[in-house]
């Protein structure tokens, strides 16, 4: 391996790290968010979670496409790329891949990411490239004022579907999951204690990170996570994954996820023969992404809703096995020298 | 050594001398035409001809053995002087079966010698090639010199008792029989060819040995059986003195950017995604990531010129390349690179269109799309090598302006030039030009939007450099700061600096030098891949005493300096194109100078005769 | 009616009589400046007035309160004869906050009337306008008539013991208090927005009551505590007779196309992915589904595009709509509806590039993009509409020229069209144009790529049509076939009749008609939104005894058949341009005029003014 | 529902079935790919299933992007769109949308549907347009002469990665699962009656049908399936689906797969006390995608190599939603009536 940064330092390219602060991320430009808009929160938690691995401002890229979310990078007070529409994984791509040493986030939306940026989103992840994609979902295309966007209900009636959507939505961690994704959470824009958790665990994890967050519009799509994710009922409609432990949830934690002999995961109760043992036991680091795969697919009202870390297993990264490459021709094809291809092949010499 | 005893030999027979030399190889797919035609050039090159070369593949990559669009050709030009193009008419057509004769026929010149396989005219490839009747027996073939070899059958009998090889393998070698015969014919030494065959098959001794023997086989047979009443020598041309290789353009485009990433100091990243007939130059990089370059193969267009411009912005040198088709998806995301004023290049190596055209033919039009193929005023510079040779420097070239202005350029090569091979005098190290790409460190009143009074380049401030931290983005900028402005004056203002900035190259390329008087009855202005015959043709008509002179334009976006005067200074101006008179409307529209468009849209560059027969109309009017 | 009483004594007052008024509303985005100006203009219309408006709306969905970018305008102008531009200069501003002062106050008159809502000037909000003292008593406002008017509170006042809404809602009905003023201000009737207040909030009584209560007070207050001297009437325009209604340009779109398909009897399929300006046209066709219009959202642009070459091939009036970077999105795939001939329209809404640019402002610079925005030899027909009425006539007309030339068109509107409304009147349908867009039917020698004669259009032959199965694809098609051709001829005969189809359109579109004489000193040619201000520019020359003329150009490509002819009528020609000289660079390239070029790229129309010190000025140099 | 074809005559529009041969569906274009390609046999065997449902030439549609197999609709005597790069599933939507009548076929190559054209497989599948989709998996560029593709092995050495493929394999069936795809198979390009078999099932199905078929390019990648595909290996190294039968194989049929406790699916020896009842049985109905995922992930060696059916589940279509909200707004609002929305709005009356 080429670099020398690991993984608890990402982006500081062998410098020792510093002491900074919440303040030092934050730019000098004015927030231009809707007031009471999810991305204020989402905002603070990064802002707040940087300092804390000791990461150097000026090796830290923020990349976004176009939507509302996707002017995240101008209030971050490190580098920052307001690419296009669908485009940042791209973007972020040639960025890590050029320079490695840079510890690079994609901000995107449901519309940015899923709809016209999908195929890039996949081919990011299927590489493997050591970045973190941030993807606020709030199911609603915010910026050009509210047509649906690939993540919102079957029926919703929006400025573009006035009779009400008839495409059924994708399940972004399903579809990062699909395209071999190595690290893959989600968590709530108003949950800052858990979301302030899986930025840093995406931000340690070696790899390409993939993270959901909810997040709420409340000009477009007011409330669309209310109905799970309000404090009064998150703990009976929402499922906190966390590894090696059983999938329990519940005011009480009475309730548990367990799977059926016919392969159908169903909610049950514990108590009356029903014990911990007997439910599914979280296993983040599972080769295979089956269970991943399972409980991203685990829908309000029928299951409780999942947050935190659904997978987290170590591949090699692109960026890396590219600098290997290089350094692996070095060695053993010399450094290149121009004068030398350039006089290679068939050559003559006219006198 | 025996080919040097058969060469001997030689020099008694009657020879004939001849000036220049046009001959096509053609014959199906799998009949190894292309390297046939090849190490015919090479040879010719050695020996100290002037020489250029046309290969024609099939658009299929395997069409079905002996069909029409499965022919193969190459087509090559070797003279005692200096030669620019392929040849209008070849002289000579060996056509190695039915459909390669149907094909090319109608190009041969009238009385050229014509040279067949019969062994391959079996009723079945004359179906398969949709002839009625056998045209080596129905008297269609009498107005060329018609040469009638079993080249399969002799070829077998030559190797049968050399060779351990099976029949297959054997039957392969017959087109190092015609080469053989064709060395013969044109006074060539066989040793190139038999070294290239030494070290290429160092590993299979018989492939070597039936080679080899295929290849005397047909030299000796033409020595005795004495079909051919005469042999012919082109003699040396007088060729600039130095090192040459043989080199395509594609080849040539690789390499000046890995040298533009040397002299530069800044380390080359390619993202690409295939496309005929830009792949080569992904596969040329990909092989010298010791130079530090790094490619990337993208998911597609999109996003290989977004991580090129990503690259660009950690201070490499982004490039991109692609095919017409790959441009247009491109668009979209080159208007990003000119507002965030990244240095990225772009390569477009044309080819027939619209839409996916004529995947495998050439043409040049997509300099309109290059110019305007973007929303908004999104000015950027483009640059056009002339000849395959030409690539390697207009590859620096457009690095050099990329990094010097801080914008992105576009590099049109087309299929004939990229596929086109041409002998190359290498250049020295001294002889290339240096030019500084620094990035940008001082963090002290740093602005992401400042500009070099001269340039209006704004810094090059990468990600890594304590400091400089600042964003960019596609939306419009305020002049200095760069932070997002939808300020009525300063969008106009920053329309009018990214148009000056692409404006200002104009004092920092070369003026045009005329070929031929700097005025006079007719100029003619080219542009990329059609150097080689315009220059031919004018210089055909300056030596039948016509006042013709033409420029030709490797900068396309700024003209250079001297254009519109030069032509002032001419009664009429010519503009022949490979597209519909793209440079054309660009020049009228600039120098509302009522010059006259010469459209070719065959996917075919022009011939000499063509363009001389057009300027003497031009001319006379 | 209390409103009618209240008109009666207005009676009495001091009327002074106006030819035309511009007022432009500003405000906070919360503060419903859209509604307060829609609600005048309309008033307005009732009453008479000629009316023309421009919405100006933040780029942020909701800015911070009180912030610069957050700040909504609406500025229109109404008047007793007929006029085309929203206005130059408002002689009126009503700034409902400091920021609204700040980034409206440039544009106000010297001397007009300038009217403030002084409760908004707390020292938060003076600072988040950046203002560093309170204008309102820096005396840098000397310059106008300043009416400060502490609305909120007034507001409050009127609304207090009336209604039981929370503070909230009562403070957002001031709107309708500062409408009320302005109401009586110009003597405007009250029943028509009351009327509207009643029907919008027919289930909210107490709403209703309380906007309704704010309007009257507004204009009570006005009336009763004679801050104003005098107000003011502006009578009725000579505006054609017949039915009217308010309409933007999106509106008109989508509804043209609507009557496209009812005109041509085939159904509407719109593809089309989300982008400002344009998606109005999406909301608008989304909800006529009974007319058989199926809308598809799709994943993005270019699948939008793809999707609506799909529904042309099945029959249907395949459209798309975008706006820039949406446009060059589709590039590529707009190449093969070229290459396979088929009817699809696309529609763009241009706005401020490159790149993202200005999303919210208006332009016209994909004019260029729209003409050679694509690989090859690639001509598309191009309209354009002129006006926002006139954007359902032009929908109209793409159509038609796509069936009946079966070949893509691009529409182009722009976001000053989109956005922008004017009073249109309604055209009876027996004004509509018929227009034939029939399906072949006949299986007897079918020929995918037979053409007619005149118009060399191919046939439209859809899926499900027994006996018609062919294929078609983007790689160059054998002419009468349409199988696939790598011929070197025929590929140049296709080049040419794609762009013979083109051509021949000329012979089917009206010819230019000047504005003005026939011939004269100065022709002023235009094309899209600008032709409002140039119009009014022209009659303001032909006012001061100018010999100006102009013509509009509806069609881009190609270009009405008199337009050389004209231009070669008179001693200048000028180009005024939303762009840096698009068309006029297409002009001077085609007929070789020296034509000149008046570029702006400010996110903005035109003002008459530049515009006829632009003219004055070419016109005597 | 506004469409009167049922699943069994997909394309004939109401009209009654018609007895055709193969021979009908045979274009008089030559077929232009390299003698020995695999796509020969796929071109023969749905050229053979064609005839059997009694499908009308004239109502068939076959789209395709670019690449060797996208010649593919040229060879078909039915109406054809040999389209552009990766947006053969965007044009064949808005076919079938605008015309729900049409049998509509997308014909695409593991570069032009996984590569350029990746989002818009996933959309055209989550959206369930009735159309069928085969893709033609050789692992490589066909048409550009031999890089790697996103299905290529890492590792592989090819034109545009001298040094080996970097980049991690996408899983063709996972993708098209976690997209909501409603049926989803695999089958070989030799394996004809079974790609037959697939064909007509993938036909029958009502709603988007994805059908990835391995498919040897002689050319450039030869012999890419041999290990598990060739006849002497293939019972031993490939499993067959069957619905609702357990997953058993091999040549002897004594060995099966069985779900582990930890999620984990292995391969086990019948016998010995492991039976059949222990083996997961096959469930193509199972209303979630869990099953399937897991199976499509099996891989050789590690696994035996499924083909057959992974999913077939029903859901509304696109076109029929679409019609739906037509028709209602017909009944409704009453039938478009032009002069009336003309006239709509505020309108008023100068004299
Ligand atoms: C090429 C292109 N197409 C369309 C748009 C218009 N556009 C901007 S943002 C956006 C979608 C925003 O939705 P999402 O990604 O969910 O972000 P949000 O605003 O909800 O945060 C669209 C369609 C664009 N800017 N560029
Ligand atoms: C926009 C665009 N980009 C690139 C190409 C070049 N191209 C043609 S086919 C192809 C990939 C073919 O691979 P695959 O889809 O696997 O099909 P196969 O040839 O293997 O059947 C590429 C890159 C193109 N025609 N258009
Ligand atoms: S529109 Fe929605 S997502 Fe966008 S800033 Fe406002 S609240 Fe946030
Ligand atoms: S290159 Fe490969 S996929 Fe293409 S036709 Fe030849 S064998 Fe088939
Ligand atoms: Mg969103
Ligand atoms: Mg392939």
């Amino acid at each position: 391996m080429s670099t020398n940064t690991d993984a608890n330092q990402g982006g500081n390219g062998g410098q020792p790290p510093v002491k900074l602060t919440r303040k030092d991320f934050v730019s000098d430009q004015e927030v231009r968010w809707c007031p009471g808009c999810g991305d204020y929160a989402i905002l603070a938690q990064v802002q707040k979670v940087m300092p804390e691995l000791g990461i150097r401002r000026e090796n830290v890229v923020f990349v976004s496409g176009i939507g509302c979310s996707s002017r995240f990078p101008y209030y971050m007070n490190t580098y920052g790329f307001h690419s296009i529409h669908g485009r940042a994984p791209a973007v972020a791509t040639g960025i890590k891949a050029s320079n490695p040493e840079l510890s690079v986030w994609v901000i995107t939306g449901d519309g940015d990411a899923l709809s016209i940026g999908g195929n890039h989103l996949i081919h990011a992840i299927r590489r493997n490239l050591d970045i973190n994609i941030i993807l606020f979902n709030n199911r609603i295309y915010g910026l050009t004022k509210g047509q649906y966007s690939p993540t919102s209900e079957m029926g919703k009636r929006t400025k573009s579907t006035p009779f009400g959507v008839i495409d059924y939505p994708l399940n972004p961690l399903s579809v990062a999951l699909a395209a071999e994704a190595t690290f893959v959470a989600r968590s709530v824009d108003t949950h800052t204690q858990h979301l302030q958790m899986i930025v840093q665990r995406a931000m340690e994890h070696k790899g390409v990170s993939f993270v959901e967050v909810y997040q709420n519009c409340n000009i477009f799509n007011d409330g669309a996570f209310d109905m799970f994710t309000a404090r009064d009922v998150k703990e009976d409609r929402m499922i906190e994954l966390e590894h090696g432990r059983p999938l329990i949830f519940g005011k009480e934690r009475n309730r548990g996820i367990r799977m059926r002999s016919d392969m159908h995961l169903e909610v049950v109760e514990l108590g009356n023969g029903v014990s911990e043992s007997d439910l599914i036991a979280h296993n983040e680091k599972a080769p295979d992404s089956y269970l991943a795969y399972m409980l991203a697919r685990m829908e309000y009202p029928e299951y409780p809703v999942p947050v935190g870390v659904f997978r987290d297993v170590q591949k090699s990264t692109y960026e890396d096995l590219l600098t290997e490459q290089v350094e692996r021709a070095i060695q053993n094809m010399g450094p290149g020298d121009l004068e030398g291809i350039i006089n290679s092949g068939d050559t003559w010499v006219i006198e | 050594m025996e080919s040097m005893t058969i060469l001997n030999n030689v020099e008694d027979k009657h020879i004939e001398e001849l000036e220049s030399v046009t001959i096509r190889f053609a014959g199906d797919s799998g009949d190894g035409m292309q390297l046939t035609g090849t190490q015919f050039t090479k040879t010719s090159a050695i020996v100290g001809n002037d020489i250029s070369t046309l290969p024609d593949f099939p658009a299929e990559i395997r069409a079905p053995a002996g069909s029409l669009p499965g022919v193969s050709g190459f087509q090559l030009n070797f003279s005692n002087h200096d030669i620019r193009t392929p040849g209008d008419e070849p002289n000579v057509l060996v056509a190695m079966n039915p459909a390669a004769l149907k094909v090319n026929l109608a190009d041969l010149e009238p009385g050229g010698i014509l040279l067949v396989n019969t062994d391959a005219f079996s009723d079945n490839n004359l179906k398969k090639a949709g002839y009625g009747s056998n045209p080596l027996e129905d008297g269609s073939l009498t107005g060329y010199r018609l040469f009638k070899l079993p080249i399969t059958t002799l070829n077998r009998a030559a190797l049968r008792d050399e060779v351990e090889l099976p029949p297959k393998e054997i039957d392969r070698c017959k087109n190092f029989w015609a080469l053989g015969l064709m060395y013969w014919l044109y006074d060539r030494p066989l040793e190139p060819t038999m070294n290239w065959v030494n070290e290429k098959f160092k590993k299979k001794p018989d492939v070597v040995k039936a080679n080899v023997t295929a290849l005397k086989a047909g030299f000796a047979y033409a020595e005795a059986a004495e079909i051919f009443t005469t042999h012919y020598r082109v003699r040396k041309a007088a060729i600039a003195p130095g090192k040459y290789r043989n080199i395509t353009g594609n080849e040539a485009t690789a390499l000046g950017f890995v040298a533009a990433s040397v002299l530069a100091g800044r380390p080359l990243f390619y993202a690409s995604y295939p496309i005929t007939p830009a792949s080569d130059i992904l596969h040329e990089l990909s092989m010298r990531k010791n130079f530090g370059v790094k490619t990337f193969q993208a998911e597609d267009e999109i996003a290989a010129v977004c991580a090129a411009i990503g690259a660009s912005f950690t201070g490499n040198l982004g490039l991109t390349g692609t095919s017409g088709p790959g441009l247009a998806l491109k668009s979209e995301a080159l208007g990003l690179a000119v507002m965030t004023e990244l240095p990225v290049v772009v390569v477009n190596v044309q080819r027939g269109g619209p839409s996916t055209g004529l995947p495998t033919k050439t043409e040049q039009a997509d300099l309109l799309q290059a110019m305007f193929g973007r929303n908004g005023e999104c000015p950027v510079a483009i640059v056009a090598p002339a000849t395959p040779g030409d690539c390697f420097h207009m590859a620096i070239e457009a690095f050099r302006i990329a990094t010097r202005y801080m914008l992105p350029v576009i590099y049109l090569s087309d299929g004939y030039l990229g596929n086109g091979a041409e002998p190359w005098r290498v250049p020295a190290m001294d002889e290339l030009p240096r030019f500084e790409a620094n990035l940008y460190k001082d963090p002290d009143n740093f602005q992401a939007y400042a500009r070099d009074p001269q340039t209006l380049a704004r810094p090059w401030a990468v990600p890594g450099t304590p400091g400089l931290e600042h964003r960019i983005g596609g939306l419009e900028k305020q002049d200095i700061t760069g932070n997002v402005s939808y300020d009525p004056e300063n969008h106009m203002h920053m329309v009018e600096t990214r148009a000056a900035k692409v404006a200002r190259i104009a004092d920092d390329i070369p003026e045009l030098e005329p070929f031929g008087e700097r005025e006079g009855r007719l100029l003619v202005v080219g542009w990329g891949s059609t150097h080689g015959s315009i220059t031919s043709a004018v210089e055909e008509m300056q030596g039948r005493g016509r006042s013709v002179s033409s420029v030709h334009l490797r900068h396309l976006n700024p003209f250079p300096r001297n254009l519109g005067e030069l032509l002032g200074r001419f009664d009429r101006v010519l503009v022949p194109e490979l597209n519909m008179g793209q440079l054309w409307l660009l020049m009228r529209a600039k120098y509302l100078v009522p010059a006259i468009s010469f459209p070719k849209v065959k996917g075919k560059p022009f011939k000499i005769s063509e363009l001389t027969a057009k300027m003497e109309e031009v001319y006379e009017d």
